[in-house]
């Protein structure tokens, strides 16, 4: 018992360890694998990335002929981005998805 | 007189579905059964519908808390099917993460465990500390509970020269709390009364019921894959196997708490001792037939995976056996003989991960009236 | 033990032996002869079994017994015919078999004789009789 | 005529339900705050209580089917009733309460209990099996801190020749705080622990340990009820704290520091405020006991020391 109180009373003189989420933001460190996003510019359309995808993902656009990313199935493993040969793909530091629509959670 | 207490599949103590039914006389446990299967996704059978690759992210998808010691023991696996061996510094780095994985799992087992017995400073302490860990790995996984590290024939990230010091000043600030644990452990009066002599599991139960893992090692049972049956980098990583005698819960959470400083000293050692070199080769995913068993210590113990190939980029047949399955024959003789209060910490003295445990089975929607009910809400909920 | 040394005990009760390195092996056998092994095993102080595995190739499932025999790991495999798919219980030679032949008997429909309690582990209790999800013909029926 | 309206205004506002209950949220938000400071972590905001009653007062009022009675629902209201009931019988603003009688203790004490009861009653009625254990294991723990508690207010009776609250509180404005009493220290920290039981703060929150059983006996209540569950124990926790300030540490008294009259509520409410956060420290560094063992706790450690106390009260005059 006094080993805990000692650290308690510590505690109370201490800046709490916690930060108050959405006022306080802590950045995610580098090659963090946030949202995935594409590039259509960069896109040659070979269609590794929807062969790369272990949760299929990914599916072509039928207006612009482009891949898109569903993130309702997409698991951020980040194999898309290291396949595609244009570096189209890149993981951001997104990593507030949440969405009232589950459709439209996309990266076109 | 007799009479059942359920426990599940709901219950605050339980941080999973589980069903676990006493049979008690008074406040006496004399029986209890344990039913399995509310997290059941059929992962064995998927595994054999999806390639090589792919499986690598369903297997991570087995368990939230190990999900390194998951992918790293199927890649193994894959890789001796396939007759490569990975980098050096591949193995290292695998080391590396499997080590933190520990950590981060015994801390969250102490701070649920602190919680179970109501100690709640303890459980914010624990998970305090254990937020270093998981920035580590984010830092270099860049996950914070799903690596995705690991591929056949290697890992996917190397750790840069960059990370150490930042990895070194992390390790010292755990090594620290966790010491002041281990004193808080056995000094105080509360713990020692809430955690000693019950759930004892003796070391001939131990042994008939082939428990593994540190409810094993708490026993006073010698075993551990790492230093049995060495797989990657461990044949050149030194390193002690902490065992207790007691088998109660309170030597359960001490086997765990030195192992995290056992692990700190792995990775510490893994780190100075890296070769240098490429991370990753690639590999043919058409395997020709064969089979294989690959076995790894997984934070809970003993992890067991099967596969046979036949050929194509398909597995036949994965077969996984995670550590908590292996423990739920050993249950019975911890509890029965104890009291209702005890329950809550006795289950999580073996730290169960049911979702580890329920993976086997493929849920159809044909088959089973109240299956196709809960499967078309999941789906019309999905749309 | 090593490879060899569980090589050379289970030799006579079994057709064939793989030894893949110093820690792995593979032996096929048949289940008249399971109990001697298991007896043989169990004299030289082998107490741990990993995992009971089956595998459905066809026209036979397999099943593997896998045994820890500190530090080489033996798997055993008993094929069994469709036509009679009965296994005798190794659960009073090795009471931590419990679990997996449960699970074994719902999975791939094994029989496993004299079994102590042999209701369902995984699978819930209104699971049609006499479907087996890890069965080959299941597979092809719920594609 | 004035009598009536005197009551009223006592019962419902001063010191009644309206001070009682703005006091009582306010000191349980200080000690979740505390709390979470002591845990290292920000903890929720001091008014988080007001927040949470306002948020389980708008709540739909449901009672489940096997709890459908009369008990079930009357309860809380009676509890709450009674623990009001007792703020009239403290002294907050000085040595005289808002009710006296020739034997007030005895009456606070019989009016402590009936929160308790009123929580196994509901329990037992909820027709689940965690409000039945739940509502067991209060039993149990009422036996054993009740027995601790009243002994050392008797060690106080004997001390003070009194049983009335007024005149403890008069008794130790003339001859200093009875806790500074060395015959009664022992009886002072017997009646500390035995709070301690009353409040369910850990190591006692055995009735309602969450990952045991829930929430114990008040598992099947939810919205409005559940929030007048919480305002009684709230006001409960104001109410010890205050029978324990007024019975050891001095009672309210007035001060005049600097030419200005400080009234004695603000000494009161110092006084209560410190001995929660005297309770929050203890149960921010101890694990929760089991049943048997906090019984066993009781009836030899913490009994012993009521006794020792009130053998000492009596022999060493």
């Amino acid at each position: 018992m006094p080993r805990i109180l000692s650290q308690v009373l510590k505690n109370l003189l201490r800046k709490p360890a916690t930060v108050k989420y959405p006022y306080v933001r802590v950045k995610p460190p580098k090659g963090y694998r946030g949202a995935p996003v594409i590039d259509k510019e960069k896109c040659i359309r070979c269609w590794l990335c929807i062969r790369a995808c272990p949760d299929r993902a990914i599916s072509v656009n039928k207006e612009t002929k482009k891949p898109s990313i569903w993130h309702g199935r997409c698991t951020f493993c980040g194999e898309c981005a290291e396949v595609c040969p244009t570096r189209a793909i890149t993981m951001t530091e997104d990593f507030e998805l949440a969405t009232y629509d589950i459709q439209r959670a996309r990266s076109e | 007189m007799t009479f059942v207490v359920p426990i599940g599949p709901q219950h605050p103590a339980l941080k999973e579905p589980e069903f676990f039914r006493f049979e008690v006389r008074g406040e006496e446990i004399v029986d209890v059964d344990i039913h399995l299967g509310y997290a059941h996704r059929g992962i064995e059978e998927a595994f054999s519908r999806r390639n090589y690759k792919h499986n690598i992210y369903l297997s991570e998808r087995i368990c939230g808390i190990c999900n390194v010691v998951h992918s790293t023991t199927y890649c193994q696996a894959v890789e001796q099917l396939a007759g490569v061996e990975p980098p050096e510094r591949a193995k290292y780095i695998r080391a590396i993460i499997m080590e933190l994985e520990r950590i981060h799992s015994h801390l969250l087992w102490l701070g649920i465990a602190a919680h179970q017995i109501g100690f709640n400073t303890l459980f914010m302490l624990a998970w305090r500390d254990r937020e270093y860990v998981m920035d580590l790995r984010e830092m270099i996984s860049g996950g914070r509970v799903h690596s995705a590290t690991n591929t056949i024939g290697g890992v996917r990230r190397d750790v840069k020269i960059e990370h150490v010091p930042t990895f070194l000043r992390g390790l010292e600030k755990l090594e620290q709390s966790t010491n002041y644990y281990i004193n808080l452990f056995k000094s105080d009066r509360t713990i020692l009364a809430r955690c000693t002599n019950l759930g004892v599991l003796s070391k001939e139960d131990a042994i008939k019921f082939c428990t593994v893992g540190p409810t094993a090692r708490a026993s006073g049972l010698k075993t551990d894959i790492r230093r049995d049956d060495p797989y990657g980098a461990y044949d050149a990583l030194s390193f002690d196997v902490a065992i207790e005698r007691d088998g109660d819960v309170w030597a359960k959470g001490m086997v765990r708490l030195r192992e995290i400083l056992e692990s700190i000293q792995i990775v510490r050692q893994a780190l100075k001792e890296m070769p240098g070199g490429p991370i990753r080769i690639r590999v043919g995913l058409q395997i020709p037939p064969n089979e294989t068993i690959e076995r790894t210590e997984a934070p809970r113990g003993e992890l067991l995976y099967y596969i046979r190939s036949n050929g194509t980029e398909i597995p036949e047949r994965v077969r996984v056996r995670t550590p908590t399955y292996g423990n739920f024959a050993s249950m019975k003789s911890m509890f029965v003989g104890g009291t209702i209060a005890e329950i809550p910490i006795v289950i999580w003295g073996i730290d169960p991960c049911f979702a580890c445990n329920d993976r086997v089975t493929l849920v159809d929607s044909r088959t089973g009236k109240t299956r196709i009910a809960s499967f078309d809400e999941l789906r019309r909920w999905r749309k | 033990m090593h490879s060899n040394e569980v090589a050379t005990l289970v030799k006579k009760h079994v057709d064939d032996i793989r030894i893949v390195d110093d820690r792995c092996l593979f032996a096929t056998s048949d289940k008249q002869r399971l109990e001697n092994i298991l007896r043989a095993l169990r004299v030289q102080k082998v107490t741990h079994i990993s995992a009971i595995t089956g595998v459905d190739t066809g026209n036979v499932v397999e099943v593997i017994y896998h045994f820890d025999c500190q530090p080489a790991e033996l798997n055993l495999k008993i094929p069994l015919p469709k036509d009679d798919l009965k296994i005798p219980t190794i659960t009073e030679i090795f009471p931590g078999a419990i679990m997996y032949e449960r699970d074994l008997m719902e999975m791939l429909g094994v029989k496993v004789e004299g079994h102590p309690d042999p209701r369902r582990l995984f699978l819930p209790d209104d699971w049609p009789e006499g479907e087996y999800p890890l069965r080959k013909e299941w597979r092809e029926k719920s594609k | 005529m004035m009598e009536v309206v005197n009551f009223v205004i006592n019962s419902l506002i001063f010191p009644g339900l309206l001070f009682a209950s703005l006091v009582g949220l306010l000191y349980v938000g200080i000690d979740r705050k505390v709390t979470g400071h002591m845990q290292h972590r920000i903890g929720p905001p001091i008014w988080q209580e007001y927040l949470d009653m306002g948020k389980l007062l708008s709540k739909e009022d449901i009672t489940p089917g096997p709890a459908q009675s009369l008990v079930f629902n009357t309860v809380p209201l009676i509890a709450l009733g009674a623990i009001v009931a007792v703020m009239l019988f403290l002294p907050i603003t000085s040595a005289q309460p808002a009710l006296t009688s020739v034997a007030d203790l005895i009456v606070i004490i019989y009016m402590l209990n009936i929160p308790a009861i009123c929580i196994m009653l509901g329990g037992y009625s909820s027709g689940s099996p965690f409000g039945a254990s739940g509502a067991g294991r209060y039993v149990v723990q009422l036996l054993s801190y009740e027995f601790v508690f009243i002994l050392a207010i008797i060690a106080v009776v004997a001390r003070v020749g009194s049983l009335s609250l007024g005149t403890v509180v008069g008794y130790q404005v003339q001859q200093g705080w009875l806790v500074l009493d060395w015959r009664l220290l022992p009886a002072a920290i017997a009646a500390l622990i035995a709070a301690q039981g009353k409040l369910l703060r850990v190591p006692f929150d055995i009735p309602e340990a969450e990952s045991e059983i829930v929430h114990g006996a008040l598992t099947e209540y939810s919205g409005p009820k559940l929030a007048i569950w919480r305002l009684a124990y709230d006001i409960e926790t104001i109410v010890v704290a205050g029978l324990l300030a007024a019975l050891f540490f001095g009672g309210p008294t007035a001060y005049v520091i600097g030419g200005t009259q400080i009234p004695g509520v603000v000494d009161f409410l110092v006084k209560t405020l410190a001995i929660v956060l005297f309770t929050t420290t203890l149960r921010n560094i101890m694990a929760r006991l089991r049943i048997d063992q906090a019984l066993k706790f009781y009836w030899s450690f913490a009994a012993l020391l009521a006794i020792i106390s009130l053998v000492l009260v009596l022999a060493v005059p």
